[in-house]
Order: structure tokens, then C-alpha cells, then sequence
């Protein structure tokens, strides 16, 4: 079956982690193909029209037949997506889209919220390669570190900072990530957050000379690259695509 | 065995399925996912002399079984296109149509012309739908003179099969089929998409940079069917239905109004097999009624 | 404590939320069910000269987040209007708009004078969509000249609020708001449904008896919205929104785009207690961003 | 609470009768008033604009607290209420419109296929009265006459009727209603089922110089007389208004 069509996929676990926080897991059968971390998928209603569009979520983990997704509940779509119950059926393409590069290098992860999603996977990717990234996970408050003891399993060091210093640092991440990048000779950062962090934090990491991928968000229509919906200004001029060039982008490669 | 084929202007497709320009890209991604033998043609997304970067974004937003978009006409350019692109499609066995646009009815008329020095271009589409950049940026879709002046412009160069998107945004559609029909159109396709426009209530800003946009999707096929009503009772000319069709009923709706085949837009994004369920749907229809041929039902509304 | 009060034109409303003409009746049968201190106004269904039957049914058809009707402007007349539902309505603490349509614009002139000679209308909406009996059957609305000339026929004997209610089925709204304002109009509102049309694939009959009817709900929020959006900022008199507002976030987005007032319809049939709701959402929406009041929304979209 | 405004209601069975004929029995809590025999109420999902519209079902059977619907599902509509487990929730707005007369004079029912549905209320208020109904029941074949027992417990008398003679008399009910009037004594007659033979009995009916009261169904948009939707024309001119004036009519005001 090829990636580009929707499959049943039943859900097995949907947790309100924390609050609007929930993390679902679902049976996907052996329709989805092997997904690698930084990938994404579409994800509908089994039915109806309305809402018309998919929605897209990085790939949280992922096991044959096993996709896991971490979302927040924002809208209408994330709010539908929140009532499901274990048994019930969704519609999902994917994987989609291009990953991150997992060659061995000493990667340092930058979470901001939410924007954790894409780093279990990748974590544990990195970890069975003897690899084990640094982690550096900024949040409001110490309820939004969401499944942090689940990736710091994974992870060489892990660094946590919330706003209101409710859990490890006080402060914001990109106050703490000077040092996690010099300390632990870092020579690649994957980020994934809010832009206003993810662009605080490239102006540190590009002063370093580190090379930064992160993984971004747009309004998606296809998710396939048909329809140009997904555009990205580019650095110089012109547009990526987000469904097909990233979602992990260089992030020198983004105008911001 | 039922029989899905259409004859359109001396075209034949093998089903009465287009891909509708622009949510299919340039046939790629889709085709295999869609099925050769479902396709009637691949509409590839619109083309223009010059590549085009698009608008900023956002470019889409949804709204209440409907799409808005302001992509923007973003394309590789004719040449790119010729080159990277119509190789890949020249290995299938489906037409391509090549949807045009420019900002002058010479323009139109120049990209025809290129695009009919090269192979493997079943026809063309003209969407007349975009800015009339001579004449203050009003679309040339929405007067009758401007419709028929690009139409002729293109006819001039362009002798093979040639399709004019009709644009919603009129006071009255048979009035702009006329013209475009005196002009020398084979045929029409409508509807491209209805301008809307939404906005975030939480940040005051449109959903849209571009602020306006096109609406496509299920909410407009009551608009789109009747245009298409409309249009057919005003023409000779065979009528190509779009707008909002997401299923074999509602592609029903419009052959039975009037429309000798039909494009499938966005439902094709919501579903990349859309083409393949639809056309499957069409052979159960028929089978189902024990009628053979699905020309039987065009323009066959009991009144 | 946030003030959801608006003034248009001289008019004070509780609220910008008008139950929109047709889909509240008389206001009898839903007025309890919204609260009084819910409602700006109440908009009555289109009344003419003479009592009108109506077309035949079906009259409506359900389609994907919308509504086609062809009620075909069946009321009481005016006479009966003011004996049978006047009374009532003056009861109670909301202001009651008049829709009126007719054939002609001398029918409207009259109309506009037989009800200024009674009390408890607190203003009139004039329907320009209906069909120009002496000019051929298209609808007044379409031509900036004919709904000039309806506005004009009104305004010499009606000195009191003036709204002209625009129909989309137009190319360039801003056209027919500017002669609607140059002819005397003191508010204009839009917009009334969008042309459309079902088909019924089992019989194969248009899905409403007068095959074409109008389209309303959710589905045409995109295109009322910018129609408002271009209108709000063509004219200087006030607009008011109309179309697909099912929630307070809908009628939101209205008055972001410049709005001053909304009307919701179609929301009326789906939930009786639609404007009740949709005054909650705003106070609602209001309180928990510490705006003061509704009128610092209105046009503030930022672009 | 006014009978305007739609109430959350709990479905506490959903049950398949017969191939696409299904009984819906709801908890409407306290909120629905006291429904009399022939009036209908709308029906909706709890949540969502697609489909827009509510649908008018008649009561089946009432109980404060308890409704009951009987239906055939036919669309979308009907798709999705035949889909809703117990425990879930739908919108429903009633009791609406006007019902049957039952001050107490010899009556017939007579009930084609699904048409049924108005029947148990009717029959079971009548028969508490002292006044047990005649009963003439049509279907295609024996699997369409639902819910026949129940009814037939507060019936004088019941006639079935099916196309194929699987069960009762073979034929079409009007074959059989000129017997059940002559031989009764009826002095009125209700009917309810496809257009066609409520158009046949209105031709015998009217013969026997006995009232013919009829619930219709038109499609309606609001259910409460505001929208003048649900037009059925007038026997002279104009049109009658379903959910006001109806849904039980007299046969002869209705142009036919
Ligand atoms: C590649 C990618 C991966 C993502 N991964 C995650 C993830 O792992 N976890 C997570 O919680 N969220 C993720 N998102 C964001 C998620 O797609 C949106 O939160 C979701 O689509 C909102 O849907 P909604 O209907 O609830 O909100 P809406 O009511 O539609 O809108 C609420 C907000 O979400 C934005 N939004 C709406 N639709 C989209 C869309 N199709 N794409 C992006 N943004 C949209 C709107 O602009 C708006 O600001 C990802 C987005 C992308 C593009
Ligand atoms: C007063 C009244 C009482 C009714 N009682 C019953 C009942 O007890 N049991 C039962 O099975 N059915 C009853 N009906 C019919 C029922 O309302 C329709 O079958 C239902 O609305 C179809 O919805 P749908 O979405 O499944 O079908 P759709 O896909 O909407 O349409 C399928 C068919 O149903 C018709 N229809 C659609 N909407 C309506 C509507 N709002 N009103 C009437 N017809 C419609 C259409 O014209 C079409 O032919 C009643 C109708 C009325 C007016
Ligand atoms: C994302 C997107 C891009 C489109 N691009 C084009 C285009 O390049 N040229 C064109 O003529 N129409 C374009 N259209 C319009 C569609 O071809 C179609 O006319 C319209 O969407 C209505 O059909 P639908 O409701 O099935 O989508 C585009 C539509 C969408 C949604
Ligand atoms: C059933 C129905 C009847 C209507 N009757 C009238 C009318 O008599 N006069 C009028 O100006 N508009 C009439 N309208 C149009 C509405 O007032 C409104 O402009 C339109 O429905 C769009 O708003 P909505 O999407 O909120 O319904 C009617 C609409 C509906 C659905
Ligand atoms: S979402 Fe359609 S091209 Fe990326
Ligand atoms: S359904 Fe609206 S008036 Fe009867």
C-alpha cells in the first residue's frame, strides 16, 4: 500500500497527560509503513465533512503497527481528536515528509512546550545507536513537561526550565542553552517549539556555528505536496514546502 | 459492464473524473494512489510564462465544509515545466491538461503557443479567472469582452482542445459562457473558486496573509451545480462540472444537471484516493440501475 | 460588566445580534426562547403589498454546512401584518425591523408609506434581491441603477431607519453599496442567500420543486464576510453582517471586518436558542479579554 | 423550559427491528413537557453544522422522561442516529405540532410500513380510554410489520397486510380497508405511510362519508412554524404549514 492514502487506524490509549495535554496511541494494523523520527501524519476523522482538512502531528514514537502522537488541544480539530475513546477509529496517512538526519553526531535536543512531540522518537532512535542526545525542555509550568521522564530514559543529560520555576531551571531554555551547547561540545541542535523560541534560539546556536534543524508548523491542506499550501519563505526568496522539504528544516535556510 | 467513458470536444477520457488544477499537483504524487484506468485527465496545476513564488502565508484556512486558499498562482514557470515535469506525465495513460494564466491576453497567448511546440498536451484550460493586469486588476473572468479576448488570443495559436474556466464571481455566468463560446472554446469547466475570506477572532487577523482567498470544497457545490445548470440550458458547447464534489452522488449531480464530465478539486487533499472511490462509485451507481452507459445521464434532470 | 450595546444609524440595540428576515417568523414563536435583553431587533419576514402564497414544495434542501430554500417570499401582506402581528411584537422591549420587498419600486414606495402610518416599526429593510418585474426578471439588486431607484422610491416617503439588505449573486458588491448609500440608504445589510441548486441522484429531480433557491448557513460565511470586509470599507454608512453566523466567534469575525451589527438566520432553525448562546459567547468573550465594549471590535482587524 | 429549545437527551437503546428499521429509546430527563399521541419532535446530533438541519421523527411511545422513535433510516440522517450507542447523547426538541384527536369515537388506524411509528402512543391512549382501536397494518413483507405485538395488545382488532403474503393477508391494505370500515362501524380513520396509500384509502374512505386524518411528512427546516418550510398545499389555495398546522391533517383539506 502506498503512503498516500488514508488508513483505519484504532485508537488503543487517548491520556489527558496534563491539562489539554494528551497523548494518543494507536493501532495503525500493517498499512502504515516503518516511519523515521521528524516524520509526520495526517490525521481525519473516520467520517463526515466538517472538518474538512486533516490535521498534522509529528510522529511522538512509533513501533510497527504502534504510532503514538502528543498533542494540545487547540481548536476544533485537536478538540475532536481529544474525545476519542480506545476502540474508536481515525483515519491516518503517512509517514510523511522528510525526518531528521540521525548520523552520529552529539546532537542537542530543544523543546519548547508541546514541541517535545517529535523527540521521543528520535531520542530513543539516537540512544539505540549508542548516541544518547543532551536535552534541554523549556515549558510554563512543570504540568507542561509533558513525558519528560519517558525521553530523558534516553538521553545523556537532561535539562528541564519552566517559566515559573516550578520544576528544575527558572527562566527560558535559550538562557540555559549557551551552556548545554559549549559544555557538552555539541555539533547539532534539533529544535521544536513556539517561533518565538525557536528564533531566540537560532541567533544563539548561529554564534556558536553550530548547524540548527527544527522542526516547524504551517497550515496544511494535503500534507502530500499537491496543493502548495504548506509554504515556508525561504531564506532567500521563494518558498519551501513544509509537507515535502521539511517539516525538519535548516533553520539558516527559513527566512524568520 | 457499465461504461464510464466520456467523449469531450473529440477528447476521450476513460472516465468522466478530472483531476481539477491545482490540487493535484503535477500528477506525481497522486496518480498512483488515484489509478490510471479512474483518471479521465490530470488538469496540472496552473502555468505561467514566468515562474511564480505564490503568496505569503498562511495560504489556507478552513472554514465550515469548505477551504479558503490564496496560493497564489505560485508555479515552476512554463519551461521548468515542460522539462521536469511533463516527461513524468507523458508515461501515463492519461491526458494532461495543461491549465494557463497570465497577466495579459497576450501572455495567454504566448504560453499556448509554447506549450503547443511540445508533445503530450491533450488540451489546454484557460483560466480566466486571474487579474486583468491591463485593465486595473478587476479578473478578466468577469466581463464578457475580457473573457473573449483571451479565449481568442489563445484560440489563435492553439488549434487542439481547448477548455475556459469560468470564474463564480459574476452576477451572471451564461453571459461570460457566451462570449467565451462565440470566442472559439471547446468547452467550459466551472467553477473555479468563490472569493471568501475568514479571520482569527483570537488575533484579529485575517486567516489569510493574502487577507481574500478562494473557497472550494463541499460548501460551494450548490453554487457550482447551479451555475453548471445554468450554463448548460445557455451553451452548446459541453459543460465540465467542478465544485465541491466529494463523492459518486454528488459527481451524479452535476452529469444529471447538465455537465458531460466533472473535476474532483479538494477532495482530493482530503483524500488522495478520492478519484479512484468516486470513480468506483459511478460503476455501482450505474450497475446498480441497470444503466449501461454513463452518457445516459447527462443533462438527464426530470423537471 | 461589558455593554454589548450598539447604535446604528440613530437606532440603540440591547445587543448587534438581529434575528435575520424569515427565520424568526413574526417573532412570536422565538422571542421567549431568546430573551428580550438578548435581541437587537427582530427582522420579520419579507412582507409585500399583497399577501403572496409562496412556491410549491420542497421547499428546502439540506447541503454540506448549508441551506437551500425557495420559500418564494410567502407572507401575510401588509395589512394582516399590522392587524395579526404587529400587536404582539409591540409587546414586547425589541426593536421591530420590516423587511419589505415587491415588483416594482413603486410597490415598495407604497409599502414603505402604508407602514409609516402605524406604530411600533422601529425601522425598514428593504430586500433588493427580488426579481425587477418591469425590467426582465432579474433582481433589482444586481444593478446598481434598479437598486438605486428602490432605495430612492423608499426614502421619499419613509424618514425613519433605512436599511437595504444586498444580495451576493452580484460581481462587484461595492458597486451597488456605493448607489444604495448615494440613493439615500442609511445602513446597508448582507447578504441575503447565494443562488444555488440540489439534485436528488435516486430521481433525478432538482432537490427543490423551483430548482434553484437560496443558499445560507455556515457554508457562505467565507463570502459574507468579505463581501462585508470590501463593502465595510467602499461606504461610509454602516454595515451589517450576515450569513452562516452560528456562534459568537462567527458573529465575532463580522464585526472584526467592520461590522457594526450582525444578523444571524439560518442558526435560528438549527437551535431556536441560537441568539441567546451567541449574546452569551460575546459577553463572554468580551470579560475574559477586558474589553469594555463591543464597538471597540468593530473594524478592528489587523492586517 | 419552553418547548423551544432543544434538550440533551440519553439514548438508552437503539435497537435493529428489521433490516433498516430501527427503535430509539431516549431519557429526555426532566426537561421534555407531556406529549400527546401524533405530534413529532426534531431530532439532532449533539454537536457539529453537518448535517444542518434537525429531523422531525413522530413520537413513538411517551412516558415523562422516556421517548421512543421508530425509524427507518433513509439518508444521512437517519444513518447517523441508527450508528448511536446507549449512553451517548442527541439534541431534541418537542413535543411539536399537533397531534391526533382521541376523544372517543370508533377508530381505525391504518399504518403503511414504517407509517407505524405514531401508532403505539395513539393506540395505547385510546385503549386506556376504554376505546381500543381498529387496527390495518401494510408492509412489503412480514420482517417490515415492527412493533406489531405491542400494538396489537391495545387493538379491538388487527389486520395485517403484506405485498408478498408472508404473513396475514396477502395484498395491499386498501384491498382490506373497505371491510374494516364497513364491518366496524368506524367513525374515523387515521392513517400514516407512503403517499400513494393514503391517496388510495383517501378515495375509499371518502365513499363511506367517514373523516380521514393523515400525518404527513414534508421536509422541514425549523420544526416551530418560523421558516414556512414545510408547505403542503392547500385542497382550495395557499398552503397549510406541517409543523404548525400539522402533522396530522384532515385528508380532505389537502390538495392531493
Ligand atoms: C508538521 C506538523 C507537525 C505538528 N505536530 C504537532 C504535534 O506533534 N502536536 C501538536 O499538538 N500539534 C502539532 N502540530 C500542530 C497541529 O497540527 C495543530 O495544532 C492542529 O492542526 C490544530 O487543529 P485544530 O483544529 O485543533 O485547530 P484550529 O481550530 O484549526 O486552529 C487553531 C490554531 O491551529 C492552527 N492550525 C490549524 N490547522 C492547522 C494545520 N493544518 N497545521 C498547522 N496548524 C494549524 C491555526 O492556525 C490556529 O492558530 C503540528 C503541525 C505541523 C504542521
Ligand atoms: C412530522 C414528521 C414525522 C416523521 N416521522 C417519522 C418516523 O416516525 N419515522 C421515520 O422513519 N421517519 C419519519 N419521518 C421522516 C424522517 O424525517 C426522514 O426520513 C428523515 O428526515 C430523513 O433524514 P436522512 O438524513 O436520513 O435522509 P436525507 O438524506 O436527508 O434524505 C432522504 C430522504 O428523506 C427526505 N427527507 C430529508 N429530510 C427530511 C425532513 N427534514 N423531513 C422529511 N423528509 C425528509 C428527503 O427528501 C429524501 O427523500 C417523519 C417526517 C415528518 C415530517
Ligand atoms: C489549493 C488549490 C489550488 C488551486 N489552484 C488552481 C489553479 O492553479 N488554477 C485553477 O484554474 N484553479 C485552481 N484551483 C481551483 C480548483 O481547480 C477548483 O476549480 C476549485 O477548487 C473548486 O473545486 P473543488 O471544490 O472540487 O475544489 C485551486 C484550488 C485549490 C483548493
Ligand atoms: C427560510 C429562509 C427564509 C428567508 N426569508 C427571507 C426574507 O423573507 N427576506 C429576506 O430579506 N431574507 C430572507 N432570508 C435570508 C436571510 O435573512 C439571510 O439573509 C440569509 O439566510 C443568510 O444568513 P444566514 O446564513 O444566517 O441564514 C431567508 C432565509 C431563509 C433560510
Ligand atoms: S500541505 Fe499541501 S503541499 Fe504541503
Ligand atoms: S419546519 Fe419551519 S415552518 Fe415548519
Amino acid at each position: 500500500m502506498s503512503a498516500r492514502a488514508y488508513i483505519n487506524a484504532e485508537v488503543v490509549k487517548n491520556l489527558e497527560l496534563a491539562e489539554g495535554a494528551y497523548h494518543l496511541v494507536v493501532d495503525a494494523g500493517s498499512g502504515m509503513e516503518p516511519a523515521r523520527p521528524g516524520q509526520f501524519v495526517m490525521v481525519r476523522p473516520k467520517e463526515g465533512l466538517d472538518p474538512l482538512l486533516s490535521r498534522p502531528f509529528s510522529i511522538h514514537e512509533f513501533e510497527p503497527r504502534r504510532m503514538e502522537i502528543l498533542y494540545r488541544v487547540v481548536g476544533r480539530g485537536t478538540g475532536l481528536l481529544a474525545r476519542l475513546a480506545p476502540g474508536q477509529t481515525l483515519s491516518l496517512m503517512g509517514p510523511l515528509g522528510r525526518g531528521f538526519d540521525t548520523t552520529n553526531e552529539k546532537v542537542l535536543l530543544v523543546a519548547g512546550g508541546i514541541g517535545v512531540a517529535p523527540f521521543l522518537f528520535l531520542a530513543r532512535r539516537l540512544y539505540e545507536q549508542g548516541n544518547s542526545p543532551h536535552l534541554l525542555f523549556g515549558a510554563k509550568t512543570k504540568e507542561e513537561l509533558v513525558r519528560v521522564e519517558e525521553l530523558s530514559e534516553f538521553c545523556a543529560e537532561t535539562v528541564v526550565v519552566t517559566e515559573d520555576g516550578s520544576r528544575g531551571e527558572k527562566g527560558l531554555v535559550t538562557e540555559y542553552l549557551e551552556a548545554a551547547i559549549a559544555k557538552n561540545g555539541v555539533q547539532k541542535v534539533y529544535g521544536c517549539g513556539p517561533v518565538p523560541m525557536i528564533r531566540a534560539a537560532l541567533r544563539i546556536i548561529e554564534s556558536h556555528g553550530v548547524p540548527f534543524f527544527v522542526s516547524l508548523e504551517e497550515v496544511m491542506g494535503c500534507g502530500v505536496g499537491v496543493c502548495l499550501g504548506c509554504a515556508v519563505p525561504r531564506a532567500d526568496e521563494g518558498y519551501l514546502h513544509l509537507c515535502k522539504d521539511g517539516p525538519v528544516l535548516d533553520a539558516r535556510e527559513v527566512k524568520w | 459492464m457499465v461504461s464510464l467513458g466520456v467523449k469531450i470536444a473529440g477528447l476521450s477520457l476513460k472516465t468522466p473524473l478530472m483531476a481539477a488544477s491545482g490540487t493535484f499537483g503535477y500528477g506525481g504524487e497522486l496518480l498512483l494512489a488515484v489509478g490510471a484506468e479512474n483518471l479521465g485527465a490530470i488538469i496540472v496545476k496552473g502555468i505561467s510564462l514566468l515562474p511564480r513564488e505564490g503568496n505569503p502565508p498562511p495560504r489556507l484556512a478552513e472554514t465550515p465544509c469548505g477551504l479558503l486558499n490564496s496560493i497564489g498562482l505560485e508555479n515552476v514557470g512554463v519551461d521548468r515545466f515542460i522539462e521536469e515535469k511533463l516527461p513524468f506525465l507523458r508515461k501515463h495513460d492519461v491526458p494532461v491538461i495543461v491549465n494557463i494564466l497570465g497577466d495579459t491576453a497576450n501572455e495567454y497567448r504566448d504560453l499556448a503557443e509554447r506549450l503547443g511546440s511540445v508533445d503530450g498536451i491533450a488540451g489546454l484550460e484557460v483560466n480566466i479567472g486571474c487579474p486583468n493586469v491591463e485593465a486595473g486588476g478587476m479578473s478578466f473572468g468577469t466581463a464578457p469582452a475580457a473573457s473573449a479576448l483571451v479565449t481568442e488570443a489563445v484560440r489563435s495559436v492553439w488549434p487542439g482542445f481547448l477548455m475556459v474556466k469560468l470564474t463564480p464571481n459574476v452576477t451572471d455566468i451564461t453571459e461570460i459562457a457566451r462570449a467565451v463560446e462565440a470566442a472559439g472554446a471547446d468547452c467550459l469547466s466551472l467553477i473555479n473558486t468563490v472569493r471568501g475570506m475568514a479571520v482569527n477572532v483570537d488575533t484579529r487577523k485575517p486567516r489569510l496573509k493574502n487577507v481574500i482567498g478562494g473557497l472550494s470544497g463541499p460548501a460551494i457545490k450548490p453554487i457550482a451545480l447551479r451555475m453548471v445548470y445554468e450554463t448548460w440550458r445557455a451553451v452548446k458547447i459541453p459543460v465540465v462540472g467542478v465544485g465541491g464534489i466529494t463523492s459518486a452522488l454528488d459527481a451524479l449531480e452535476f452529469l444529471i444537471a447538465g455537465a458531460s464530465a466533472v473535476q474532483v478539486g479538494t477532495a482530493n487533499l482530503v483524500r488522495p484516493t478520492a478519484i479512484r472511490e468516486i470513480a468506483q462509485g459511478l460503476r455501482d451507481y450505474l450497475a446498480s440501475r441497470d444503466i449501461p452507459d454513463i452518457n445516459d445521464l447527462v443533462g438527464s434532470l426530470i423537471l
